[in-house]
């Protein structure tokens, strides 16, 4: 009683989707993707240069920004091209209009390099990505970490560290955005709302395919001279650097796209194709981080695009927004990126907070406690995320009266942090606790934000930001918010989801390895980078304090250690998913939510075989009279399993 | 597919991302400018050190920037910036200057600094301290924070017929001679500067070769 | 089944009386932390007490350092007690439904109410620790509103370039020096500024951070109360030298500062000729030193 | 429990996703409208912010504005193909499609007029981009606008050349505007959306006029 819905709502397409042409190499797929990229690029690089010929400031350098836009953005369009991801809006400039079915019931591994509309295969197209992504990014944070050993001599020249830092802040931020909401917001939500499909399908996948461009052309910048301004791009650095920061605006300003479309599907898909049944006060608390993720990111992220294209016209154009010699200013730049740079990183907190907050009653068999703090809790991050921007910018100079309003509206937002913290130990009080991996990795969520948290009311504080501001302490901060946050929470996503994902189970035995190295590696790691920040060592820096070696050299050995725990994480993880495979029995951690009553693992095109009616909370663990979450639950299936953890 | 051919799958695609990576640190990470030792002198505890600024390098991935380039101990020409010297000696500095000059973004440049009797010598006539307002202004400047060295070169006639527009320059090419003496102190890694904007076509004169080490900057790796 | 999984050790009375023995480990592991962090560990806290700012910003720390132990155990606490008490037992039913407990208005209110206040505390205290020490070192923009009350301060501008900073001393002819030593038991203000991209002054010892920006003057106040030796850091990304942009300062003695200045003031005559005319922004000139990135006609000059 | 699954009230999936489909359309207009207006947002905080600033007295120092005569154009082709659509949507709904049709084309090439006139003007500017802070809000503002024009152009481009296609499809019962038919419903969810993006862009256009060319 499958339905073909495409046809009612007028959006689908057959001719128009990708992979309806005929076969072979020529079939729309990365490779083609990678051919209208060289040839776009080729194409681009070439009218860049020569239209730049006799521009004074090209001459002077020796380096031609002008190309290098150019030959970037027709290669974007190139890579589109070859993906198939233009076919379908220029047929509807001829008013050609989709009759057919989505082909979203595409078999076998290639489905993985194309341009797709099934909302599960981009969500495994995106965690596969993002794993490339932060595990590139790691191990630039390894080469700074190998830098730092010794406090005068150097492994890289001054310019190829400085770059490398830069390279490692760009791509964990801008990459890690995506984190949740790739994998996860893209694979699990449309199921827990019990969706057969999501809103919009090919911003969905678009949103998808921005990232791996996004990421090659970043990482090219390494190869041409890169850029030294960090991830925060401060103009006029920013404007003074060679081409290498090109390759920053671009990867950046791509991978806000990337968001920008991403978020607008899931909030379309939450709010309107929820089941019956699925009411506001049913929907699971991981779809309220989403909506107010997706939310954020809509109002934030065109400012930072702003902020991108301002310094690319300054850049090319040789406008002067953010010189303040002709008429711009630097602080310019510090307001645009911060009005965006702050919610940014609550868009990295929120989806971690919400598995944390789905996951958790899953194994303490209890209703999430204080299921509406919860939700206000989100929402509450999400709307105080654009109030405290300034918190950056304590030391600029920059409207210095405003201080003491910034502060509090940063202290203010630990409230609804605090909430998250509340949901948390309610949901463990009186519980009946599985330590699996997925929930060691949650309780190590709460372990890691603490310092995260507590550290946050130091850099808070005006006088002693005084102090800390741009400090090894901030980078500790943030990097116990960030990684001990949304990174641990998305590996016990991994860990909780992949029975469902793939149809293997993963070797508790091994992931809990995993979790308790890394959990003590990261500590180890970031935990003594407090005091080296309280000491005096400021960040980005490749000299330092003959006294803070011993410091410097325990953290380098610890990153190691901690690099080698994600090594044992990729290789068991892969090793597992391609070579032993160990089916799955089904709901493995006996979950209540919706997800897991699809037909089979992984869920089958359509996910449901027809619409499920939701008839209870799905955090329903307290009360055995419940009823089932949904009308397609199978008692014979799924209520009395056996072998689960 | 059997197990068997997954699990070589598995080993391959590992085995491609590490020398990936291999290659990216090997090939393109880990490449610094050589370094090139000051030459033994007649004078025993003084060692010599004779470099060329150009205009124009001449070579490499940037021609048109300006750079050093430091003689060898068979009178080559190298470009870098890294210069080995070995420690609590007397070094003599020799520096060909064949670009023309243009004025410091702060005037505070012009003072000689930290050399051996604080005073360079231009063209063989001593001074503490270089206008940069005046005649063809600084063309580039030697600025070692750490030891507090700072030498003025003063630059050349841009518009000469013999002006050198492309390195490496030749001894008939127009250019200015700077000599000044220098002590080095304990064993450690010295950077050192430009203060000039001489970065042409970037903001402030500040980018491209002033931020790429083997160009206008470098180390001073004073060894025991 | 599920009354059965119900057992002691969930059931609202076991709990409840668990709760005053946690209340008293935690209040005794915090005070004993807070004891510890405010007496053993306090006085050694950076940045120091060279001068009244470090000695404020050190008092903050410290008072803030010796609020965490009760967040930390409370936390630790609860988690630790939590997991060990209703971890599964062996033979247990793992997926056995524990207790219904959806909610509690009285925690649950009491937990907002607590952070809120927590919360509002902490920002007055910031409040009132910025605004009384004339900004606690921290750079207050051009026309600074928190002030010392000292009328003659010492003026020291603060010049960072790519990649070095200089110091000039407006009260002694205008001079430049790229040393710096400052008289003890002075009040000092520092403009800082910069002549290219964003640097930030971060005397450390001295309790002051101030950015940098181009055409922007940033002033911050210090007393000085120790002599010593402190480091001056960039801690603004300014590029390739960042991380080796830093020099050593000294504060001395109010005589040995004259000495010192006067003899600077002697040795740079000739080059602070030279210089432009002192001004609290400083902008090299606009036709020679630029590189040729922007046109090279001036837009200030009438078309 | 096995008699709830067997209970199960009627769903009519057909609907619900058509209605759902109504909903996304709803709410991708209001995103697009809001990304809209956060974009502007940048730059409209640009301009005051720089000109607040005035760094070296050179915000505008020579009181350039881009030409007063093509920036009225351009306002005056949005704001008229903005009127002519919505009148037209207005007439759609009470029946008479071909009235729309025509709307839709007129206003169309107003919109594609307009983000030209605004590529045009870019070209022919009488000072250089870096020479003011004006200047520099000025060239980064006149592309993003053109854009988006031109995307709202191509928006309701595929609106008009989807109903000449399927004229026959949705025209039936009573016209688009009318008809039941989801297919219908559809289009005129998808149209009103674009509406109201495009009615926010030509009262947005109107402040920007005066930013740029009045004040």
């Amino acid at each position: 009683m499958a339905i073909d819905y495409s046809k009612a709502t007028g959006t689908g397409s057959s001719s128009g989707a990708p992979g309806g042409g005929g076969g072979g190499l020529l079939r729309p797929s990365i490779i083609t993707g990678i051919i209208g990229g060289v040839i776009g690029w080729l194409l681009g690089h070439w009218i860049g240069n020569s239209f730049t010929q006799g521009y004074q400031q090209v001459q002077g350098s020796g380096s031609n920004d002008i190309a290098e836009f150019m030959g970037y953005i027709f290669m974007i369009i190139g890579w589109f091209a070859g993906l198939g991801a233009l076919n379908y809006p220029i047929q509807k400039l001829f008013g050609v209009e989709a009759e057919a079915e989505e082909p979203v019931t595409e078999k076998g591994w290639t489905k993985y390099f194309r341009y797709t509309l099934d909302h599960k295969t981009v969500g495994v197209q995106y965690l596969f990505g993002m794993l490339v992504y932060f595990f590139t990014a790691g191990l630039l944070a390894l080469a700074i970490r190998t830098e730092l050993l010794s406090p005068t001599y150097h492994i890289w020249s001054p310019d190829t560290y400085i770059e490398i830092v830069g390279e490692h802040g760009t791509m964990m931020m801008m990459m890690m955005t995506s984190v949740v909401l790739g994998p996860f917001g893209n694979y699990v939500v449309p199921l827990m709302i019990g969706s057969k499909r999501v809103a919009f399908p090919r911003l969905e996948a678009l949103s998808f395919w921005f990232t791996p461009i996004s990421y090659f052309i970043l990482l090219s910048g390494l190869w041409q001279g890169g850029f030294q301004s960090g991830w925060t791009g401060y103009a006029p650095l920013s404007v003074q650097q060679g081409v290498g920061q090109d390759t920053y605006i671009l990867g950046f300003g791509l991978q806000g796209l990337s968001m920008v479309c991403a978020s607008t599907n899931i909030v379309a898909t939450i709010i309107n194709y929820r089941a019956p049944g699925m009411s506001w006060s049913r929907l699971p608390v991981m779809g309220w981080s989403m909506l107010s993720l997706g939310f954020t990111m809509i109002l934030s992220i065109p400012v930072l695009i702003d902020g991108l294209y301002v310094l690319a016209l300054d850049r090319t154009a040789q406008t002067s927004l953010l010189y303040s010699g002709h008429g711009g200013s630097s602080f310019l730049w510090e307001n645009l990126f911060w009005f965006f740079g702050h919610p940014e990183v609550y868009l990295l907190a929120i989806p971690g907070f919400g598995l944390v907050a789905e996951i958790i009653p899953v194994f303490a068999r209890k209703p999430i406690f204080a299921y509406k703090t919860s939700a206000a809790g989100f929402i509450g991050l999400a709307i105080l995320s654009f109030f405290v921007w300034q918190h950056h910018l304590f030391q600029s100079g920059m409207n210095p009266d405003m201080r003491p309003l910034f502060m509090l509206t940063t202290e203010l937002i630990s409230i609804p942090t605090g909430f998250i913290y509340l949901v948390g130990m309610g949901t463990l009080w009186r519980a009946r606790i599985r330590l699996t991996t997925p929930m060691l990795f949650m309780l190590g969520v709460y372990f890691n934000f603490l310092f995260g948290g507590l550290t946050g009311v130091y850099v808070s504080d005006v006088p002693i930001n005084v102090t800390v501001h741009g400090s090894f302490f901030v980078m500790a901060h943030f990097h116990y918010t960030i990684m001990g946050g949304v990174i641990f929470a998305f590996f016990g996503a991994i860990y909780y989801w992949t029975p469902l994902v793939t149809g293997y189970q993963l070797s508790e035995k091994l992931g809990k390895i995993h979790f308790w190295t890394m959990i003590i590696f990261f500590n180890s790691t970031f935990l003594p980078l407090f005091a080296v920040g309280l000491l005096g060592m400021p960040r980005r820096v490749f000299e330092y304090a003959h006294r803070l070696q011993f410091l410097n050299q325990w953290v380098s050995i610890s990153a190691y250690l901690l690099g080698a725990s994600l090594l044992f994480f990729a290789v068991t993880f892969v090793w597992q998913l391609a070579v032993t495979r160990k089916p799955t029995v089904r709901n493995p951690w006996g979950s209540r939510s919706l997800e897991w009553y699809v037909e089979s693992y992984p869920p089958p095109a359509y996910n449901f075989k027809r619409v499920p009616v939701v008839l209870s909370w799905p955090y329903e663990y307290g009360d055995p009279n419940a009823l089932p979450v949904a009308d397609i639950v199978n008692e014979t299936k799924d209520l009395d399993p056996v072998g689960r953890a | 597919m059997s197990k068997g051919a997954r699990a070589a799958f598995v080993v391959v695609g590992f085995a491609i991302a590490l020398a990936l990576v291999v290659y990216g640190v090997v090939g393109w990470l880990l490449h610094k400018p050589p370094t090139i030792s000051a030459q033994p002198s007649s004078t025993p505890g003084v060692v010599n050190v004779t470099m060329q600024v150009d205009g124009a390098v001449g070579t490499g991935p940037h021609p048109s920037w300006v750079g050093y380039r430091v003689q060898n101990a068979s009178g080559q020409w190298i470009q870098t910036t890294i210069i080995q010297l070995p420690a609590h000696s007397d070094v003599h500095f020799t520096v060909y200057q064949y670009d023309s000059g243009s004025g410091f973004r702060n005037p505070v440049w012009d003072q000689v600094a930290g050399t051996v009797g604080g005073v360079a010598y231009l063209n063989g006539k001593s001074a503490t301290y270089f206008n940069d307002q005046v005649g063809n202004g600084i063309g580039h400047s030697f600025n070692v924070p750490a030891l507090g060295i700072n030498v003025p070169f003063a630059g050349v006639n841009g518009n000469a017929s013999n002006f050198c527009n492309a390195g490496p320059c030749t001894m008939s090419q127009l250019h200015n001679t700077i000599t000044f003496d220098i002590k080095t102190g304990n064993p450690g890694m010295y950077r050192w500067q430009c203060f000039v904007p001489c970065g042409l076509g970037f903001l402030n004169g500040n980018g491209g070769p002033m931020t790429t080490v083997g160009y206008m900057g470098g180390f001073l790796k004073v060894v025991a | 089944m599920s009354q059965n999984a119900l057992d002691d050790s969930r059931s609202v009375e076991a709990t409840r009386k668990a709760i005053p023995k946690l209340i008293a480990v935690w209040i005794v592991t915090s005070l004993i932390g807070s004891l510890l962090v405010w007496f053993v560990l306090g006085p050694h806290l950076p940045p120091g007490t060279m001068t009244d700012q470090a000695a404020g910003a050190q008092f903050d720390i410290r008072f803030v350092s010796t609020l965490v132990p009760p967040v930390l155990f409370f936390i630790w606490i609860f988690f630790g007690y939590s997991l060990v008490k209703w971890r599964v037992k062996p033979g247990e039913d793992p997926l056995a439904p524990a207790a219904d407990f959806r909610g509690n208005s009285k925690t649950q209110g009491a937990w907002y109410i607590i952070t809120t206040v927590l919360v509002l505390f902490l920002a007055a205290f910031g409040t009132y620790f910025l605004v009384v020490p004339a900004g606690a070192g921290g750079g207050e923009g051009p026309s600074p509103i928190w002030t010392p009350k000292t009328k003659n301060m010492l003026q020291v501008q603060v010049i960072a370039q790519q990649w070095r900073f200089t110091y000039r001393w407006p009260q002694f002819g205008g001079m430049e020096t790229t040393s710096i030593y400052l008289p003890v038991n002075t009040e000092i203000q520092f403009n800082v500024t910069s002549l290219d991209v964003i640097h930030d002054f971060w005397a450390y010892q001295l309790g002051v951070k101030a950015d940098a920006n181009p055409d922007v003057n940033n002033v911050a106040f210090t007393k000085t109360q120790q002599l010593g030796r402190f480091t001056v850091r960039c801690d603004e990304l300014c590029g390739v030298w960042h991380g080796a942009m830093y020099n050593y300062g000294y504060v001395v003695s109010q005589a040995q500062f004259q000495q010192w200045a006067t003899q600077m003031e002697a040795q740079n005559a000739a080059v602070t000729k030279l210089l432009p005319k002192y001004a609290t922004t400083y902008t090299p000139s606009y036709a020679g030193n630029g590189g040729g990135y922007y046109p090279p006609q001036d837009p200030n000059a009438n078309l | 429990m096995s008699e709830i699954t067997e209970d199960r009230p009627a769903v009519d999936e057909e609907q619900l996703y058509h209605e759902a489909a109504l909903g996304s359309l709803w709410w991708g207009s209001r995103i697009s409208i809001a990304l809209t207006i956060t974009a502007f947002g940048g730059l409209v905080f640009a301009y005051f912010y720089l000109r607040s600033l005035n760094s070296h007295g050179l915000w505008d120092p020579h009181h350039q504005t881009a030409s007063v005569l093509l920036g009225s154009l351009i306002l005056a082709c949005v704001l008229g193909s903005a009127i002519v659509q919505s009148v037209g949507a207005r007439r759609l709904r009470s029946g008479s499609t071909i009235d729309w049709l025509v709307g839709g084309f007129v206003a169309l090439g107003l919109g594609v007029l307009a983000g030209g006139f605004q590529i045009w003007e870019l070209t022919r500017l009488n000072f250089f981009p870096g020479a003011s802070g004006y200047g520099g809000v000025f060239v980064a503002f006149a592309p993003v606008y053109s854009i988006i024009i031109l995307l709202h152009m191509y928006w309701l481009e595929t609106l008009l050349v989807r109903l000449v296609r399927n004229r026959a499809v949705l025209d039936g019962d009573g016209g688009v505007g009318i008809s039941r038919q989801p297919k219908a419903e559809n289009f005129r969810a998808n149209l009103e959306g674009f509406t109201y993006a495009w009615n926010a862009l030509s009262i947005m256009s109107i402040l920007f006029f005066v930013l740029f060319y009045v004040l």
